[in-house]
């Protein structure tokens, strides 16, 4: 089985150079999200891939946050509102 | 590619060193104060990997911990600069709609 | 030794998706097209993928946390390409 | 898996010299985030799994969320004044090179010795009574190093506010976000505490729980949802909780154990367990509070 | 018992007072700082009453596992004279900032934050955790930068906050070549563990340029001057006294620890070299300044390359090395005391003209004469006269010279004091010019001048306890083994 582990992990990292060449030529800062989020899933699957190989159950947990963590980014890319001008109010 | 005879950890080093001076180098020649941030993070990234890489690890292939805890304590010290960073950055262009720093002023002139 | 054939097809269909997802995010020729092959492709890759590790799962604990990755994988995904498409589509209009 | 690590480290050359050349904030904010992504699966090859879990939560999670949001003010700077124009390479990159090229040779000659500090780590784990080695370093051999980066991320938000914050509206509500993010974030709620209880046997702990914790109430935020929750975190005595706590259990520590941050027998795990708890708390809030956000 | 407590408890209380004077309100947090300041005063008395050198190790896990702390004179030393540019500042914060309660309630955090870092700094005896010190002090120093919100002080602020992290950084680089080749963190034991070569020497480079790069040393100064000028006067004057203190201790620290295993002759050398320059470009800028506070913050950039010049002569098994010592320590808080008394000085004449400029201050002999002898006694200091404790330092640099049988750095000297008494008296001269107008005056608490001068007086007349001083360091420097072969 470990065979299959190594070529999977290896076809998803050529997949994370290919998916680079979207990030790297974008045009929009949208396909460059886009291209984070293949990484992102990409990277999921890396590391459940990894952590089956190599006995290692913490790596789900890293898969856990990037894929909990993966939206916030989203969110935080797309999301309305404007900075205005804050008063100085302290606490 | 696994062709190229290379340690691992060597081959962290050296990703490291490559990080580390262009960080280096952007945070010094660029004016914005974004690009400055986004470099110091990723020189500090740089020097972690130097860090760990540079570390033997144990029996069970698990990196040094004190090397590990070292890098923890480094990205969260890390993060809080850049937040704090992007706080006055931000709040400087608030203020002055600009987003880097003027370029140095002649020296000793009153400004 | 079935269930090991069995994963291995499983990563074989992934590896076909995943691949599929990351041409077409590189060929297709707009951002909502690729919003489109992505949100789709990817998500049915990195579902096979799990697949086939919950059926090499140590525990049932284990098993269950891949499905719940998947499933929050798959609902970030999807929020994300609607959030993007809602946001970005009017920015870069399709030809 | 050589190769696996080669191609990794050949993405993220390319995603740095992407990120810092970009033409906008926005642009090198994403890429960094991206950059972070695959740091993270670089320290798991190095073996360095609690970094990489922090590396994901915190490094490219939150980060990627403030630089994404700071970016988006600075694409607004009024047209003129903006100097995101890409650096010019030339005349430093020599300099750069000529100090990598004697790094690396200094690199080279370093013969890494198995470490006294290493060894102890591991003849010390059995008497720390925490099972998980780097938790044990950061909470019991190394509990002061990480007392006073709590302090520094404590400064950081007085700091912030020092310099008056800017304030934005809160998001407008989006029905379908809501929905789903309604359902996401008892769970990011119920990882993170998963992950503080992790950490005494395995990877885990106050850090990368505290990241998840303020990534579900912003995300919670980004939703326009529970207002009323969220300015429980604005309270100032929530910053300092975990700091006192950790101070005062530390102090005790002289009387209990015989030596300031000290724990007495038997009873390490708990107190570190609660000690972490309350670090979650209080790093959440000054995370969340690094935002600079206040609802109008 | 109380030894176990006495060190972590001189980071721990001011880290608690910090978080106690942030979360309770303006009226229980005025007499909370007295109660706190009278407890370090106290923790601080019986820290210096035990003669022993104190060690303490923290958890009970000792090093290379835990981290120690380590109260050697040096480190007790600088605990008083923190102590005492702390006394003075509070004091004076309290007028300063009477009228403005929400600069107060910013102000009071993160300066009982910053006292916990530089007694953290003075104390530790592990590189990583110098480093977690260092970012301490470095962000609260940015925190206190920008203050009062103007744009001004902001920019200052970020200029200062990217200097931090790139000195951060490099310091990290060190502290990873270092560790990566001995795995051991304690300073003591690196001085063991270390060997001489390309790396060790590479990585003590780079702390070196790190630790100068905070301190503001030539030609890595240019974030200081808007820095320190621009904040508000009580936060220079602790930014001047104290914060480029602590990175110069932890250089000094490191240089005692390293100089008996690695071979620093031609590093001492050039640091001194940079020293000269600072000091002499410093002090025509600082004559160039025509507002008085910018004129005091170009002053600490001369000021500075007098801590550098020691290291020309620091070298284990000469005889220059016990006065260039003291000459080191005599600098520290010579400056430390003369420059946050000029600043705090600075700050009443400047709130009574009600602006910045030097000609603001014509007439002020007359008006404040407790703040004009306060600039004058702490600019005897500065220049060198005796009895003060500026010019016992630099008579130990000079004894030093002539020990290490380099004269020429006795011209440097006579050339610095002279400049620097051009810059003090030209100040001074405005003072004592009739004054334009009157009716502008604006009334300042009396507490101000009298803490100036209080800072003032320990700056020029310190002088008269060096003998008592240098005796009480010399154990310090006595413990070094003989030189390189």
């Amino acid at each position: 089985m470990n065979t299959v582990y190594t070529l999977f992990a290896l076809v998803l990292v050529v997949n994370l150079g290919v998916g680079l060449l979207r990030v790297l030529r974008g045009p929009s800062d949208a396909d460059r999200l886009l291209a984070g989020q293949l990484f992102a899933s990409t990277g999921v699957a890396l590391l459940l891939t990894l952590s089956a190989a190599g006995s290692l159950p913490s790596l789900r947990d890293i898969a856990l946050v990037f894929a909990l963590l993966g939206l916030l980014v989203v969110l935080a890319f797309v999301h309305e509102g404007d900075a205005i001008e804050g008063s100085d109010d302290v606490s | 590619m696994s062709a190229i005879a290379m340690d691992a950890a060597t081959l962290w080093w050296v990703l490291g060193t490559a990080l580390t001076f262009l960080g280096l180098g952007v945070m010094l020649a660029a004016p914005a104060l974004l690009r400055k941030l986004l470099a110091f993070n990723v020189m500090g990234s740089g020097v972690f990997l130097v860090l760990l890489a540079l570390r033997p690890r144990g029996p069970d292939g698990v990196a040094d911990p004190i090397a590990q805890a070292l890098v923890l304590t480094g990205i969260v010290i890390a993060i809080a600069s850049t937040a704090l960073g992007l706080m006055l950055a931000r709040r400087y262009h608030l203020a002055t709609g600009r987003d880097s720093l003027p370029e140095d002023a002649p020296e000793g002139t009153d400004d | 030794m079935f269930l090991d054939a069995l994963s291995t097809l499983l990563f074989v269909l992934a590896t076909v998706f995943f691949c599929a997802g990351t041409i077409g995010l590189l060929r297709l020729p707009d951002t909502l097209c690729r919003i489109h092959a992505l949100t789709k492709a990817d998500n049915l890759g990195l579902g096979f993928a799990a697949l086939a590790l919950i059926i090499q799962a140590e525990s049932l604990a284990a098993a269950g946390q891949i499905i719940l990755i998947w499933l929050l994988a798959l609902v970030a995904s999807a929020t994300a390409g609607y959030r993007v498409a809602r946001r970005c589509v009017p920015v870069d209009p399709p030809p | 898996m050589n190769a696996v690590d080669a191609l990794l480290a050949l993405v993220l050359l390319a995603l740095a010299v992407a990120c810092l050349w970009a033409k906008t904030a926005r642009t090198g904010s994403l890429l960094f985030i991206t950059f972070g992504l695959l740091l993270a699966l670089a320290w798991v090859r190095l073996g360095a799994i609690d970094v990489a879990l922090a590396e994901a939560a915190i490094g490219a999670g939150i980060a990627g969320a403030l630089l994404l949001d700071a970016a988006r003010q600075f694409e607004h700077s009024p047209a003129g004044q903006n100097s995101a124009r890409a650096p010019s390479p030339w005349p430093p990159s020599l300099l750069m090179l000529f100090l990598a090229a004697v790094l690396l040779y200094a690199l080279s000659t370093i013969q890494p010795l198995a470490g006294d500090a290493t060894l102890a780590v591991s003849a010390a784990l059995e008497s720390s009574e925490i099972a998980h080695p780097v938790t044990a370093v950061l909470l019991v051999f190394r509990a002061y190093d990480t007392l006073l980066e709590i302090a520094v991320l404590l400064v950081a938000v007085l700091a912030a506010q020092a310099a008056p914050s800017a304030i934005r509206a809160s998001p407008k509500y989006d029905p379908a976000l809501a929905a789903v993010v309604g359902w996401m974030v008892p769970i990011a709620v119920l990882v993170a505490v998963y992950l503080l209880w992790a950490g005494s046997s395995r990877t885990g702990g106050a850090f990368q729980a505290a990241a998840v914790l303020a990534g579900a109430i912003l995300l919670a935020r980004f939703s326009g949802q529970w207002p009323d929750a969220d300015r429980l975190w604005q309270h100032a005595g929530v910053r300092v909780f975990g700091l006192v706590t950790f101070i005062v259990v530390g102090l005790s520590g002289a009387f209990t154990a015989g030596a300031v941050l000290g724990y007495p027998a038997g009873w390490t795990g708990g107190l570190v367990l609660g000690i972490e708890a309350a670090l979650m708390l209080s790093i959440a809030a000054s995370l969340l509070a690094l935002f600079g956000w206040k609802e109008r | 018992m109380t030894e176990v407590f006495l060190l972590p408890l001189a980071v721990l209380l001011p880290l608690l007072m910090a978080c106690c004077v942030h979360v309770s309100a303006d009226r229980f947090a005025r007499p909370l700082q007295w109660v706190g300041a009278l407890g370090m005063a106290t923790l601080v008395l019986a820290l210096v009453a035990h003669d022993a050198p104190m060690r303490t190790v923290l958890g009970g896990w000792e090093a290379p596992l835990g981290i120690e702390l380590v109260a050697d004179r040096l480190a007790k030393t600088l605990l008083v004279f923190t102590l005492l540019v702390y006394a003075a500042v509070l004091l004076y914060a309290e007028g300063y900032f009477a009228q403005s309660p929400i600069e107060a309630r910013r102000f009071r955090p993160l300066a009982w934050l910053l006292w916990a870092a530089c007694n953290a700094a003075f104390l530790s005896d592990d590189l990583f955790n110098l480093y977690v010190t260092l970012e301490l002090a470095g962000l609260t120093a940015v925190g206190l930068a920008a203050l009062s919100g103007h744009p001004k002080a902001l920019a200052a602020a970020l200029r200062y906050l990217l200097a931090a992290l790139l000195a951060a950084n490099l310091f990290l680089l060190g502290l990873a070549l270092l560790y990566g080749s001995t795995g051991v963190l304690s300073l003591r034991m690196l001085a063991a563990a270390v060997e001489p070569g390309t790396a060790s020497l590479l990585a003590f480079v780079l702390l070196v340029t790190a630790l100068a790069l905070k301190t503001a040393l030539l030609p890595l100064h240019t974030w200081l001057p808007p820095a320190h000028g621009g904040a508000v006067t009580p936060v220079s004057a602790l930014l001047s006294a104290l914060v480029i203190k602590v990175s110069f201790v932890i250089l000094l620290k490191l240089w005692l620890h390293f100089a008996p295993v690695l071979d620093l002759v031609v590093l001492g050398q050039g640091l001194a070299v940079m020293g000269a320059l600072a000091v002499v470009w410093g002090s025509l800028l600082a004559l160039r300044q025509q507002r008085l506070k910018m004129l005091v913050a170009y002053s600490t950039v001369a000021q500075v390359g007098y801590l550098f010049l020691p290291f020309a002569w620091l070298r284990p098994g000469t005889p220059a090395a016990a006065v260039a010592f003291d000459a080191s320590v005599l600098q520290i808080l010579g400056h430390g005391f003369a420059k946050a008394a000029m600043f705090l000085a600075a700050g009443v004449l400047l709130r009574a003209a009600g602006r910045d400029g030097l000609e603001g201050l014509q007439g002020a002999a007359s008006r404040q004469p407790l703040a004009v002898f306060a600039l004058a006694l702490a600019g005897i200091s500065l220049i060198g006269l005796p009895p003060s404790l500026g010019f016992s330092a630099k008579w130990s640099m000079l004894q030093a010279a002539l020990l290490a049988g380099q004269w020429p750095w006795v011209l440097l000297l006579l050339t610095g004091s002279l400049l620097t008494a051009a810059y003090v008296f030209r100040a001074i001269r405005y003072a004592f010019l009739p004054a334009p107008d009157v009716s502008e005056l604006r009334p300042v608490p009396a507490l101000m001048s009298y803490s100036a001068l209080l800072l003032a007086v320990l700056a020029a007349f310190g002088g008269l306890g060096t003998a008592t001083l240098a005796a009480w360091l010399e154990i310090e420097i006595a413990g070094w083994p003989e030189a390189l072969p």
